[in-house]
């Protein structure tokens, strides 16, 4: 960032009804990204959010930007097209862990191997809010949130291992209900070239009675120290710093792979992993310039001389 | 006089170069000015299984096979008599001796001689036995390479080129030519091993065979004509539209044409995906054609069953497209996955849950499919909804040669563009409902264009909304568009009325049928009255004038490659009337010129309600 | 006399416990032998958005809702006057106020009482506004609680429920049983709580309010009833078949059933899988109904919209099963989650691409739901194809006292099974062609039963073949099922006509409309001889007995909740036949029974083709 | 193994002509597991394979025991429900990368979280082999095989990760043609309770002109030596030993993640990772002891009372 933006949180505000439940952690989220698009000076205009279907998926009516909200599980191969379409845009997919990590796993997982330049934010609640509050693929086995008839029987997923696995370039984990970090830790997502995941850990005050606000707190424990903590404070570097060093980026991935497995009493926040690499974007220009030059939306095609191809069919 | 035309067919084990045999022998036609017709038939398999391809030449136009053989050249024993050796329990076909016209050739390996002597002694065919191994050691011995004929088992098919023209007396420098076209570069040594081979096999043909082969065919004028398959020409048809953004996940028969796209992407800027699934491959093109580009994907049945969710979010979200190109194939489930059937209609009709607008359009022939390419992308935009076209493995894979198509007519229409007179008011209502149901749309990116677009019901804003009124303002205006585009789309891309008016019997028909109905009525009109309406735009379905032209009809049939009649039935629900007598075809092999003679012969015989054609092949 | 029977409504923010209020008084009605109907509408919401409950009860048989209310219980601001506050630039709804019977009443809290009278002063309406924050103090008081009343906000709808059966006269006993049957255990406190809250409402409303409420119900003979929605029928149903593996991804209004199911999992040995989505859900059903359990999954259209594949794949591979339980919603695509619709049929019919085999039946009532869940399987098994069992919203979620179904008379068939007479002989042929199409299946695990299924076209043993022979055989091996169970499943399972013969007007339609269609003619049929054709078998169609009834109909008249009028277009398809008039509502609502009386008025009055019936409402 | 198996690798094998390519690397695979199913004496009739589409999955139609030849991508939702359904069966899923890991990402990522007791191998070439040969997502950025008319701009997968951060407890890597220690690990595999995941390396001659069998064998090496090489010889031990002790998961896992990265000149084949837990049988069990007792498709379903059921309706 060079110039200060002059933009402001609430420019990129809607005016519209907000229908989560009060208390919802999604509020946290949402103006956290408010304040890092205002952060970062990309005008509204110039951006566009897609989402998946969920609570969480509403957030672009919430925001003044163009929005896409799609289907269930589906925001990452939409925002990809669109991304693709116009690389001049800014381009944020946002979703429930439900959406993203179940029925949107195999987009989440095929993500990664793209490092296409966009953001993809998880709401992350260890339920389907939205559908009233069956497991997600994050609850952890054992566990029974109010809603459910029978706990869990099946594991819970580590998104920060998968997307390690899956090539993400910039893995990271987010806590909704501290918003100022939480803006400074999008803000430097959406700067990352490349894709970069955030998993925000998000608290669903209707259907998760177990991750509440007052059990990340703490507050259950003889000692009332919050669970969560910054990896940055414990001297943790996430950074690969000579990206053409293959063991510098699996040593890298093997540190996160151990932190990310830390969620019980001590839960870590924070960047786990960055490495500046090519992106789908690079790969194209280089293969054809004029993908650089001009975004395809923006390009103007109405004069493709296709009489070559004729040619080569005589 | 021996006959201009003739058919040529090249049958031996996948991976075995048939397809640049046969593609060879019609660029070599084609480029001497003849009319020429090439499909090919071959397994889900890479190696070992049986296929074959049809060359079928003439000095008049065609645009389809025949079920009969002039000239037969196997490479195998299966591509003769059948697989009874290989699948004993379950053979899967008798081979295809039993197809050779009377008259006809067969070009084998010298080494099946007796058997073949022996088992086809009572009919009137000349035996072309060549002997491959031999003539393969003689060409590359010319090239001092004799000792790896190993290697070069390959180049049989070659052979089997020179001992055809040999036999047809062609002009061999036009194969020759190709041959060179063909092997540049770094495979110019390629090239020297096929041309020694093939002439080889020519001089060697020349010799041995007498010249008493019955059709002969002296090389004409050259014609500005070029040779295409549907699948190419879709590809270009997009190009030629403007696409942005291709994507597709490979699958028989749609593969074919986003290969070809990938390999223009140097030459033309636009992106082609191949992406994790199907699923992707529809949400990808409605993000990118939302964001401005104009979209696209191509499947078959199988990667379409995986599509539903996304053609619903293009319909309900009035994303100016993606187009869907559809190419059918045996179906259902996995089926035949490279076999032909017209099976995919009804449910491309109804694609996903609910009630919404989208245009589907069947394109007949290599040159509808370019058109219909290029001006689907013209509909996406205009209307705002995805566009389905459909083909099948038959169109995209045969080639045809056909006039170079005219491009320099055709017009990119990218629809109503909402421009803002001041954009920093706020007041854009992305979905506002109009008179004709289609609103301006914003480009993202654009100042002042800002809008929300959601699969849910929404407000003209594009938020999300439950309100009575919202839900019936909505519900009207999608599918308002469908009633514009039923009157805007002009008549020839709804469809055709071909042969004479108050014919006797009307054919109807859709799609790649076009071809094999054109050519035998060209052949059976001379004493009968038969015309034939093809359909081509299939929703918004053209009632008014179907109706009128079917309630004139004298007698009416049906035609099309699946079981139950699926263009039958729209018919019904669409104008009432019931096609007395269905032609149906779903073997997974395309109609033959014949077989569509021989369904109407026994439709105009007999009272026959539904007339299955189907004949034994490989 | 005061009436018998009466419309009560509850409306107010998601979250506010109407659902508790409304199915508790239904449930006390039931009980105390009355007839209920009781049906919510809510938005796609957890917390704040409006919603509302109807419950209708009367002393003879209901299947339906009014669009009249006689007493109104609001829970906030917006129940009374619409969101015209919260969505000021696109409100969606005007509140319920206008939907008040003459002489109806209105239950809401005090503080809006001078606005209420204001507003409504030239309406002939009773107003009992309600001290709610007092009441909850007193309420609380009495257990020494007062301190907490903020908490405890949401027992407003208890006391609602206290001043409702005040006015109505109704025996509280009922309620406070049912209040202490749901809040059991640890809940025992709060049963205390609520029922002091009911008993102070209720005292307070008998002492402030008048008697002249002109509905008054006594309490009756308790009749053996139940109360009862779809969903649980249809989970009872399936249980009693023998349901052993059900999978589901959450989507609305299907989850209910799932749900249900789940908390049955320690009573009965069966296994209920949530998905990682629905495509995984369709492909371990159609895994687990091959090796040998009956399997089910149930979804909404969208959910749907991802199963085309797996329904081709059950169809091919000739597995027994899946029974697929579609609850369809508003569409298209995310659409209306929450609502109702009858739009997803066509989809249904051809739910993938290629011709096969599938059932289709819809169901039209509760109890049909529960029988259809039955049968469906044996159908499953016999034919060996996947079935698709067809609700909606409105049918899943509205309760309705019913007898009890019997389930002595219920049989389970499994259909043909392979007992080899050697299992060590090696010459099983899963897919041998048979007269009827259907071959015994083996169930893996068995000695001598080995076979393979594939989704690829295959030969008897299920290997795969692209032989022309097989593919013949085993398609039509595959579509003679159809027939086969168009002969032998028992017509009242594919349609029932409803009332006299020889009416002077005959409605068709399918569904959940079968209840409010059937309480409008009782109402109609005095002065009009009107009957109603219900189709519920929709694959294989019943065309001969179906195409026979129309024939004989002198007026026709289709009802369906959706814009295009599908099953009109179906009956055309299938029998030629145009039904001249539409009555279709695609407002996400389902019909209540004023609507189709109205419907069929202006049709009987008119000339109109399509009348589209629609009120504004919450 | 108690008593040695009396089954020989014949009576796996069924008669019908197979038409993978000469040379394809799916023989090995397929003779290893004729080997294995004979050496664990699995009788046939208790056996059930599944597959998904491409190649590899024609696998059933050469195995002596029910096949189930499903859709692509979809083989292990159907191998899942064939599992629960009869979990009596010895259950092996098998299908491609594409299949596995393109197609199919979202279930391979969610049947990790299940360790339901079946195995899944799958058969890794780098390409589409049914589809004549585009990039399979094991195929990483910068590699062109000869069908491809560019070069993979995108990242290709790594399955072990993958299944590490899934929560596989078995995970193996094998070699197609080394067909005997193939044959073992696949026993050892299928021998495991709960999901095993076996990704073998698999040659494919007609359109994998870069990973052949000469490649692995370092044909082109200087010194000649075989890419290959076990994991055991080197000392490596995959094992958690006290699969209650969280930390030891976690570093095991570490320890198996850098060695999935070891992926150019040195390959390592044999056992990653192994954790012996509860399954979901035995999680079900625990909820319904009737689970246990006769698997769901043998038990008889006719007699059942749902008079209970509407008695709470009343
Ligand atoms: C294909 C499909 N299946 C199911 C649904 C129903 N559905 C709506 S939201 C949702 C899950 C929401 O959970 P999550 O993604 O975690 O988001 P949250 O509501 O917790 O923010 C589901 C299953 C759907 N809309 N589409
Ligand atoms: C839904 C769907 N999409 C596409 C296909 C076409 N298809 C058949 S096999 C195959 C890929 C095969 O690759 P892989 O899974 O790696 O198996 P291999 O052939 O290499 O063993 C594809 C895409 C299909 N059958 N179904
Ligand atoms: S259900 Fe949970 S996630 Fe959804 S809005 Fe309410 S609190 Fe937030
Ligand atoms: S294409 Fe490759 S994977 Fe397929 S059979 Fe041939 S060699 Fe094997
Ligand atoms: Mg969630
Ligand atoms: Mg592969």
């Amino acid at each position: 960032m060079a110039e200060p933006s002059t933009l402001t949180a609430k420019e990129f505000r809607t005016e519209i009804w907000n229908d989560w439940c009060p208390g919802c952690g999604d509020f946290g989220i949402l103006n956290a990204l408010h304040m890092a698009l205002a952060q970062l000076g990309i005008p509204p205009h110039r951006t566009a959010v897609f989402s998946g279907i969920g609570c969480s998926g509403k957030t672009p009516h919430y925001i003044n930007a163009y929005g896409f909200h799609t289907l269930h599980g589906r925001v990452i191969p939409s925002a990809t097209g669109g991304k693709l379409a116009n690389h001049g845009m800014e381009v944020i997919a946002v979703g429930g862990d439900g959406d993203g990590y179940g029925i949107g796993a195999g987009y989440f997982i095929n993500a990664g191997r793209r490092n296409l330049d966009f953001t993809y934010i998880v709401y992350n609640n260890g339920v389907y809010g939205l559908t009233k509050g069956q497991a997600s693929p994050t609850l952890r086995k054992g566990l029974k949130t109010k809603s459910m008839p029978e706990q869990a029987i099946i594991d819970g997923i580590n998104p920060i291992a998968l997307a390690l696995g899956a090539g993400y370039t910039f893995v990271a984990r987010g806590y909704a209900l501290e918003t100022k970090s939480l803006a400074n830790l999008l803000a430097r997502a959406i700067q990352h070239r490349g894709t970069a995941l955030v998993d925000v850990l998000q608290t669903c005050p209707t259907y998760n009675d177990l991750q509440t606000k007052e059990w990340y707190a703490g507050e259950d424990r003889p000692d009332k120290q919050s669970r969560i903590y910054k990896l940055e404070e414990n001297g943790y570097d996430p950074v690969v710093h000579n990206p053409a060093d293959e063991e510098e980026i699996v040593a890298k991935k093997a540190q996160a792979l151990v932190k990310s497995y830390e969620n019980g009493e001590k839960i870590p926040v924070g960047v786990f992993y960055v490495l500046e690499t090519s992106t789908m974007e690079d790969e194209l220009s280089e293969r054809n310039p004029e993908f650089a030059k001009t975004p395809l939306a923006e390009a103007d095609f109405s004069q493709r001389d296709v009489s070559p191809l004729f040619d080569e069919l005589a | 006089m021996a006959s201009r035309e003739f058919s040529w067919m090249i049958g031996g084990p996948q991976g075995s170069g048939i397809n640049l045999a046969a593609e060879t022998l019609a660029k070599a036609f084609s480029r001497g000015g003849y009319f020429v017709f090439a499909n090919i038939e071959y397994h889900s398999n890479i190696m070992g299984k049986h296929s074959f391809y049809r060359v079928r030449v003439a000095d008049r136009e065609i645009r389809s096979h025949l079920d009969t053989t002039d000239l037969l050249v196997a490479l195998d024993e299966e591509t003769l008599f059948g697989d009874y050796h290989h699948n004993p329990e379950f053979p899967t076909h008798p081979g295809h001796v039993h197809e050779l016209a009377a008259g006809g050739g067969i070009i084998f390996d010298s080494q099946f001689e007796k058997q073949v002597k022996e088992k086809l002694e009572d009919r009137d065919l000349r035996l072309y036995p060549l002997p491959y191994l031999d003539l393969l050691k003689e060409a590359l011995g010319k090239l001092g390479r004799e000792s790896e004929f190993k290697k070069f088992d390959i180049m049989k098919n070659t052979l089997a080129l020179g001992a055809t023209v040999a036999i047809l007396d062609y002009d061999l420098d036009f194969v020759s030519e190709i041959i060179r076209q063909t092997f540049t570069g770094r495979k110019a040594k390629v090239a020297e091993l096929n041309l020694t081979a093939l002439e080889t096999a020519h001089d060697y043909a020349r010799k041995t065979f007498g010249d008493d082969f019955p059709h002969r065919l002296p090389a004409r004028k050259r014609r500005d004509q070029i040779l295409m398959r549907g699948a190419q020409a879709v590809a270009i048809g997009k190009l030629k539209a403007g696409l942005g953004f291709q994507t597709y996940y490979p699958i028989s028969p749609a593969t074919d044409e986003a290969v070809y796209l990938e390999e223009q992407q140097r030459k033309y800027n636009f992106v082609v995906v191949q992406t994790e699934d199907e699923v992707s491959a529809i949400n990808m093109a409605v993000g990118a054609a939302h964001m401005g580009v104009r979209a696209s994907t191509s499947t078959a049945g199988p990667g379409f069953s995986l599509m539903p969710e996304g053609v619903g979010f293009a319909a309900m979200t009035e994303s100016p497209g993606p187009v869907i190109f559809l190419y059918q194939r045996g179906g259902p489930s996995t089926g035949l996955p490279t076999r032909s059937e017209q099976a995919d209609l009804r449910f491309a009709l109804h694609p996903s849950h609910g009630d919404f607008p989208h245009i589907v359009v069947a394109c007949g022939d290599v040159v509808e499919s370019f058109y219909d390419a290029f001006e689907s992308f013209n509909w996406a935009d205009r209307y705002q909804l995805p566009v389905i076209v459909l083909l099948d493995k038959f169109l995209a894979t045969s080639y045809r040669t056909v006039p170079r198509p005219d491009a320099s007519k055709l017009k990119i229409d990218r629809g109503l563009i909402y421009k803002p007179s001041d954009p920093r008011r706020d007041g854009y209502l992305r979905y506002a409902p109009t008179e004709t149901g289609i609103t301006p749309r914003a480009l993202p990116g654009q100042e002042g264009g800002i809008f929300w677009a959601t699969t849910d019901e929404h407000n003209p804003k594009g938020h999300i909304s439950e309100g009575i009124e919202h839900r019936l303002a909505q519900m009207e205006k999608r599918m308002k568009k469908l009633q514009l585009a039923a009157q805007e789309i002009p008549s020839p891309y709804k469809y055709t009325l071909h042969g004479p008016q108050g014919a006797d019997l009307t054919i109807v028909s859709w799609g790649s049928t076009k071809g094999p109905i054109l050519d035998a009525l060209s052949e059976m009109n001379a004493d009968k009255k038969v015309n034939f309406l093809q359909l081509r735009l299939l929703r918004p379905f053209p009632v008014e004038e179907i109706a009128k032209i079917l309630g004139k009809a004298k007698q009416l049939v049906s035609i099309e490659a699946n079981f139950s009649g699926q263009m039958a039935g729209l018919l019904r629900e669409m104008t009432g009337i019931r096609i007395p007598h269905l032609i149906v075809k779903y073997d997974g092999r395309p109609f033959s010129q014949n077989e569509i003679a021989e369904g109407v012969e026994k439709v105009l015989a007999g009272k026959e309600e539904k007339v299955v054609v189907s004949h034994p092949g490989g």
